[in-house]
């Protein structure tokens, strides 16, 4: 099976469904000629020509809303958002427009699409370019919300998403983009929405985690384990809607809670899950679940690892609920 | 040649296209074409949409729904435009323009049962009175946010574009809509990829109280098509067959691969913004009456008239058509159930995911509402 | 003291703020001549003429940008967003501009304003007239997110807020913009931010609540304690930064805590309450948190009373709480 | 007169405003009449900037710092504009004009403390290299995100002239921006409200690597003011002495209260789009060769070098000295420690509440990153 980075495995589902089917269009900034910002649309262009793989002028609103209409035409649009930091200019015709379409119109307009944009932050980009925004789409009725932690899974996601009847925001994380190396089978296979993976197993400690934070969650299990601390770290993988099944199996086990993300705590999508948790199995709890996540100002420049949840503010955090 | 000459070329800017004349006659060079039996129904469609305006605004303060948004003074703008697309485009309405709907052939019935929310709503009784929808006429949703359907429009025709398909799509909004983001890129991109969409720009004067001169402080609104390279043309939105001509033009350069047009038709809102606002607030009834002059329906009848295809006679029993169905229609809407519980938890997405499984056994099995419908 | 409904008392408050300093202006659609469509600025044109009440083009994006920039010259600039739900494409403003001023500039530029909007539904507005968008604006770090129940801290807390060195969201619960009448004082006084009220007492359960929706809380409070239940219901008033303390000092005492609010349930704001709750008072609880919201679809037309989380559904909710 | 005419009645649209002259004389019709003391100065300051451009650039390349967005090509609009507000006039920046912050002011030193993120940092080490913030010298907050200066140019300028005060704002954005909401509201309201704002508009043409052409499909970007009832104008952006007069005549009209400028300076990107950016993806460098030809500097230095008032010598002491100046701080910046942990919170709100106090005693109590810089 070839090795692939995360740039490669998107790039590769990209090809395999603008193969197959003739209606998936791909559009936004930088995606044709020069192969996107990243590098996650390059060969496209030379392989699909300039109507299906459609750079546009510089409108994150256009993009969404022309991707809209083509939607409703039949058409399978890919918009891109180069960064997610720039998606807010689209954020009235997601929310008011594209999450709703189907409900709205009674179901005569199913509008379904993928949201491809880059999230999250240790490229050093300071807070206009490593914002972490699931909490912003979470709260919106109508959208699925997916993000990949490696390559397989980024491209099986991602391939799910695109047959999947609704809108998707697919989150790609940039700071693994190339460290997220592994086997990726050739052609068409899928990883379906909605389920978590289980890719640590323990009894101690529930570590739910996601997109590049997954692998300080996992750093920081490995150095808990040696202080005799056995976390089962979750993969949620889809945001939502969450596997919930998986989550409270765990935690009915575990009675811990520890839950990892990039962006900032207050209102962040950790609540939503502290929520679900208590909600579903508060007397199973032990403890009370902890958020280790980004600080509640907006991302810097220079503290950038200060600012992230990374292991080094997991370890003890994890250390913490499982001595509680 | 520039577009900004080319559009330049077509017309001065201030310039405004008109074909019906006001002795009721047209001009020979512009006019449409049509046959008397096609103006005649045509005109019976413009009475039907003032009419029911009138019904529905009555409806509404007698309490029985909630909320209307006409057309008066608008009709010729809204029916003539419409009438000039070809069976097999497709509208992207604003939320003013029931007339075109009910052309385009969507039920009576259905937009009654809308505008009562009920059982057999369109839209499953989710959105507001006015809020319907006619996809298998080719006619969108209406969403009350202003100007998001503009890009929508652009994509949909761009998408066609690229399926190889001759199909154009026209988009309606308003004057206060041209300040909106989605103006800004729905034209700009079609305009950098040559879209086959027609623009139309109802300037009815006013965005609710907000009067044009504040909405913007270019001379027309059509010369903003020129930033976009786009094609700009200004009509006479009170004249019927000038609103005809121009748009089958646009539709015309679309299907020759030429690309957008944006139409400004110089109309007026003779009502309220909608059924809850109150114009005398900020507008003199004065400022009607030169618009009031130039009637968009009476200047029809002035011309079916002078054919001898219409008379007073013909004239009160449309009117009286129209208010036996709009009778029959109410009588059924209004007795017809709300929609079921359950129906609000559909179409979220495809099917419910378990959070909304959840939620819809919670609703149901809970206690009702005290004021439920 | 003069008795005033919630428009009247927010009208009285720009008024006296406007009379008092020069730099406050107003800016919006229909504001001007007209007044507002909920009349929120009735006789403020022809008071202060039209260079401090400004009827603007329709657009939101250039509302709050056109306002950023007042500000950052020294007015005091109080955009209206006609409807909170027409407040998406100014969102790229507050989010990327207007909460991050400040920060991004190392302190040079702070950049303060209040924008008002109407939120909530029960007025037969669909789901283009009735959203409840606080989620969106509590996760953003750098705002303050305000809601006042009654014309008293209506008036209050908009004096607060105008005289607040940070951008503030004021929310304006349109259901009860008429019904909330009360005595208002003239002239001036204030409600202090970040200070939530005590509205009922009682031993048995905590209820959050704000808004519109705190009626409701007061209303099944009321039932419940024909049951023998003891509500002690808190308006919350400021929903960002929330007055953690009033909140723990009760759930302390009651160890049983209900949140209502409108907004669906998915990613809301109770979401934040709930895991606040558990991280601080965790050992004090003796029943699973639970929010009585508004369900995961979009806001409905005919439906809406079945929608919201009305006395009728908050009601069992408390018993249910009381009695786990 | 209509607007539209009134902005065609200045030039026609393809036309472009030229001052210097191939031979390096000036137009003496349009002269903006500078000394050449003053001329020299500007020059010096384009030698500042394009050295300072290399050296930055070879400095990201070393890996000493993340991140540079250069102007090379085109620093006379840049400078030129700049040069041409006056002092109690304010500048809302784009990313790519660091130039026109050093002639307003901002010391070198504080420049390079900005490209490392260090505690003398203006912004605190918080944002990206190159987004630096310049109040004292009337000079605003850099924004990554493309356009959004452009609404706030208005509000600030709009906020003077309530304030009954003689204040102008310059907003520069790229050919990129035209096509974001901002630019059409800025651009909507300052017309609609006679706004003393100058948009200068720097045609590079590229937006990283999407070309002019498919950002939109007017003819120029200048026309694009008519849309809003506004004034266009289109200079020859490495013209330095025709961005200076056009940007005074829009400056002095602002300052009669007649309102906003749009001014097109057309130039070009010589560079990438920043050190992150290759452009041989998808430009040749042929492109340049043109362009190259009109180096704005170059035509400056011919300019003086016939007036007899620049030589290589000076030329090469100029380099010298901005070469050790910049040496010297960037030494001062890399040794300057980053900014405390404690600064994260502050600035969040004017004082931290409860919960950054919270977040700050935990992150001070807590373990270091490892990568901490
Ligand atoms: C984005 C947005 N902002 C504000 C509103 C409130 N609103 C509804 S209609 C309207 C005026 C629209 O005017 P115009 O575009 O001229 O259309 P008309 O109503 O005159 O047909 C406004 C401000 C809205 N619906 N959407
Ligand atoms: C809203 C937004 N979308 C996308 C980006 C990514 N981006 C940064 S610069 C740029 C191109 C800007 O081009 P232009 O406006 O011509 O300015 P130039 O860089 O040429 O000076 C893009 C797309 C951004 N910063 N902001
Ligand atoms: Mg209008
Ligand atoms: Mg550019």
């Amino acid at each position: 099976m070839p090795q692939m980075n995360m740039v490669q495995a998107i790039n590769d589902a990209l090809r395999v469904a603008m193969r197959r089917d003739k209606r998936v269009v791909l559009l936004g900034e930088d995606v044709g000629k020069v192969g996107g910002v990243f590098r996650v649309t390059a060969g496209l262009f030379d392989e699909f020509g300039d109507a299906r793989v459609i750079d546009t002028p510089l409108s994150e609103g256009g993009i969404i809303g022309a991707a809209v209409g083509m939607a409703m035409y039949g058409l399978v649009p890919i918009p891109e958002i180069q960064f997610a930091d720039f998606i807010w200019p689209a954020y009235d015709q997601i929310v008011n427009e594209l999450a709703k379409y189907r409900y709205r119109s009674g179901g005569e307009y199913p509008v379904s699409m993928v949201i491809r944009t880059p999230v999250g932050g240790g490229i050093r980009g300071g807070h206009y370019h490593s914002q972490h925004p699931e909490a912003h789409f979470v709260c919106v009725p109508g959208l699925k919300v997916v993000i990949p932690s490696n390559a397989y899974d980024a491209k099986g996601l991602l391939l799910s998403a695109i047959a999947d009847p609704d809108p998707v925001l697919f989150f790609e994380p940039k700071r693994v983009y190339r460290a997220a190396k592994g086997e990726v089978p050739e052609g068409e296979y899928t990883v379906p929405l909605s389920s978590a993976a289980v890719v640590r197993a323990g009894d101690d400690v529930t570590v739910l985690a996601y997109g590049a934070m997954l692998y300080e969650a996992l750093d920081a299990s490995a150095k808990a384990q040696q202080q005799g601390v056995h976390c089962e770290v979750i993969d949620l993988r889809t945001l939502w809607p969450v596997d919930i099944d998986t989550i409270l199996r765990s935690v009915e086990k575990t009675g811990r809670l520890v839950i990892v993300h990039e962006a900032p705590r207050t209102g962040g999508y950790g609540a939503e899950l502290v929520s679900l948790v208590c909600e579903k199995a508060f007397y199973h709890l032990q403890a009370p679940p902890v958020r280790v996540t980004g600080f509640d100002t907006p991302f810097p420049y220079t503290l950038e690892t200060e600012y992230m949840p990374l292991s080094h503010r997991i370890l003890p955090a994890v250390l913490q609920v499982a001595r509680a | 040649m520039s577009s900004h000459q080319g559009a330049a070329g077509v017309q001065e800017p201030l310039e405004v296209f008109r074909v019906l004349r006001d002795d009721g006659t047209l001009d020979p060079e512009h006019d449409p074409g049509l046959t008397t039996e096609e103006v005649v129904e045509i005109y019976r469609g413009l009475v039907l949409t003032r009419t029911l305006d009138q019904r529905l605004t009555a409806l509404q303060r007698q309490g029985r729904i909630g909320f209307h948004v006409g057309s008066l003074g608008e009709e010729a703008a809204i029916l003539g435009s419409t009438y000039a697309m070809r069976d097999t485009d497709w509208i992207f309405p604003c939320y003013r323009e029931f007339g075109s709907a009910l052309m385009r052939g969507l039920s009576l019935q259905k937009f009654l049962d809308n505008m009562f929310g009920n059982a057999n709503d369109t839209v499953k009784g989710r959105q507001m009175p006015d809020h319907y929808t006619c996809r298998e006429k080719r006619w969108g949703s209406i969403s009350s946010p202003v100007g998001t359907q503009i890009t929508q429009a652009v994509g949909f025709a761009w998408a066609a574009k690229i399926d190889g398909k001759d199909i154009a799509t026209l988009t309606y909004f308003g004057d206060g809509a041209t300040s909106s983001p989605e103006f800004h890129s729905g034209m700009n991109f079609a305009g950098v990829f040559k879209v086959p969409t027609v623009f139309f720009c109802r300037n009815n004067g006013w965005a609710i109280s907000v009067p044009t001169e504040r909405q913007t402080a270019s001379a027309t609104f059509a010369q903003k098509a020129d930033a976009y390279g786009v094609v700009g043309v200004r009509v006479d939105g009170n004249d019927l067959f000038a609103v005809i001509a121009a748009t089958r033009q646009a539709v015309e350069r679309a299907a020759r691969g030429e690309g957008p047009t944006l139409i400004e038709a110089l109309t007026y809102r003779m009502g309220g913004h909608s059924t809850s606002d109150d114009p005398l607030r900020y507008r003199g009834d004065e400022q009607l009456e030169p618009w009031a002059a130039r009637d968009p329906i009476e200047r029809v009848r002035h011309h079916l008239t002078r054919l001898g295809a219409w008379d007073d006679e013909r004239e009160a029993a449309c009117i009286a058509d129209v208010d036996a169905r709009f009778k029959q229609a109410v009588a059924v809407a209004e007795q017809t159930p709300p929609p079921p519980l359950e129906s609000m938890f559909e179409d979220v997405y495809e099917s419910p995911p378990w959070h909304l499984v959840e939620q819809r056994e919670q609703l149901i099995q809970g206690p009702r509402a005290p004021k439920s419908h």
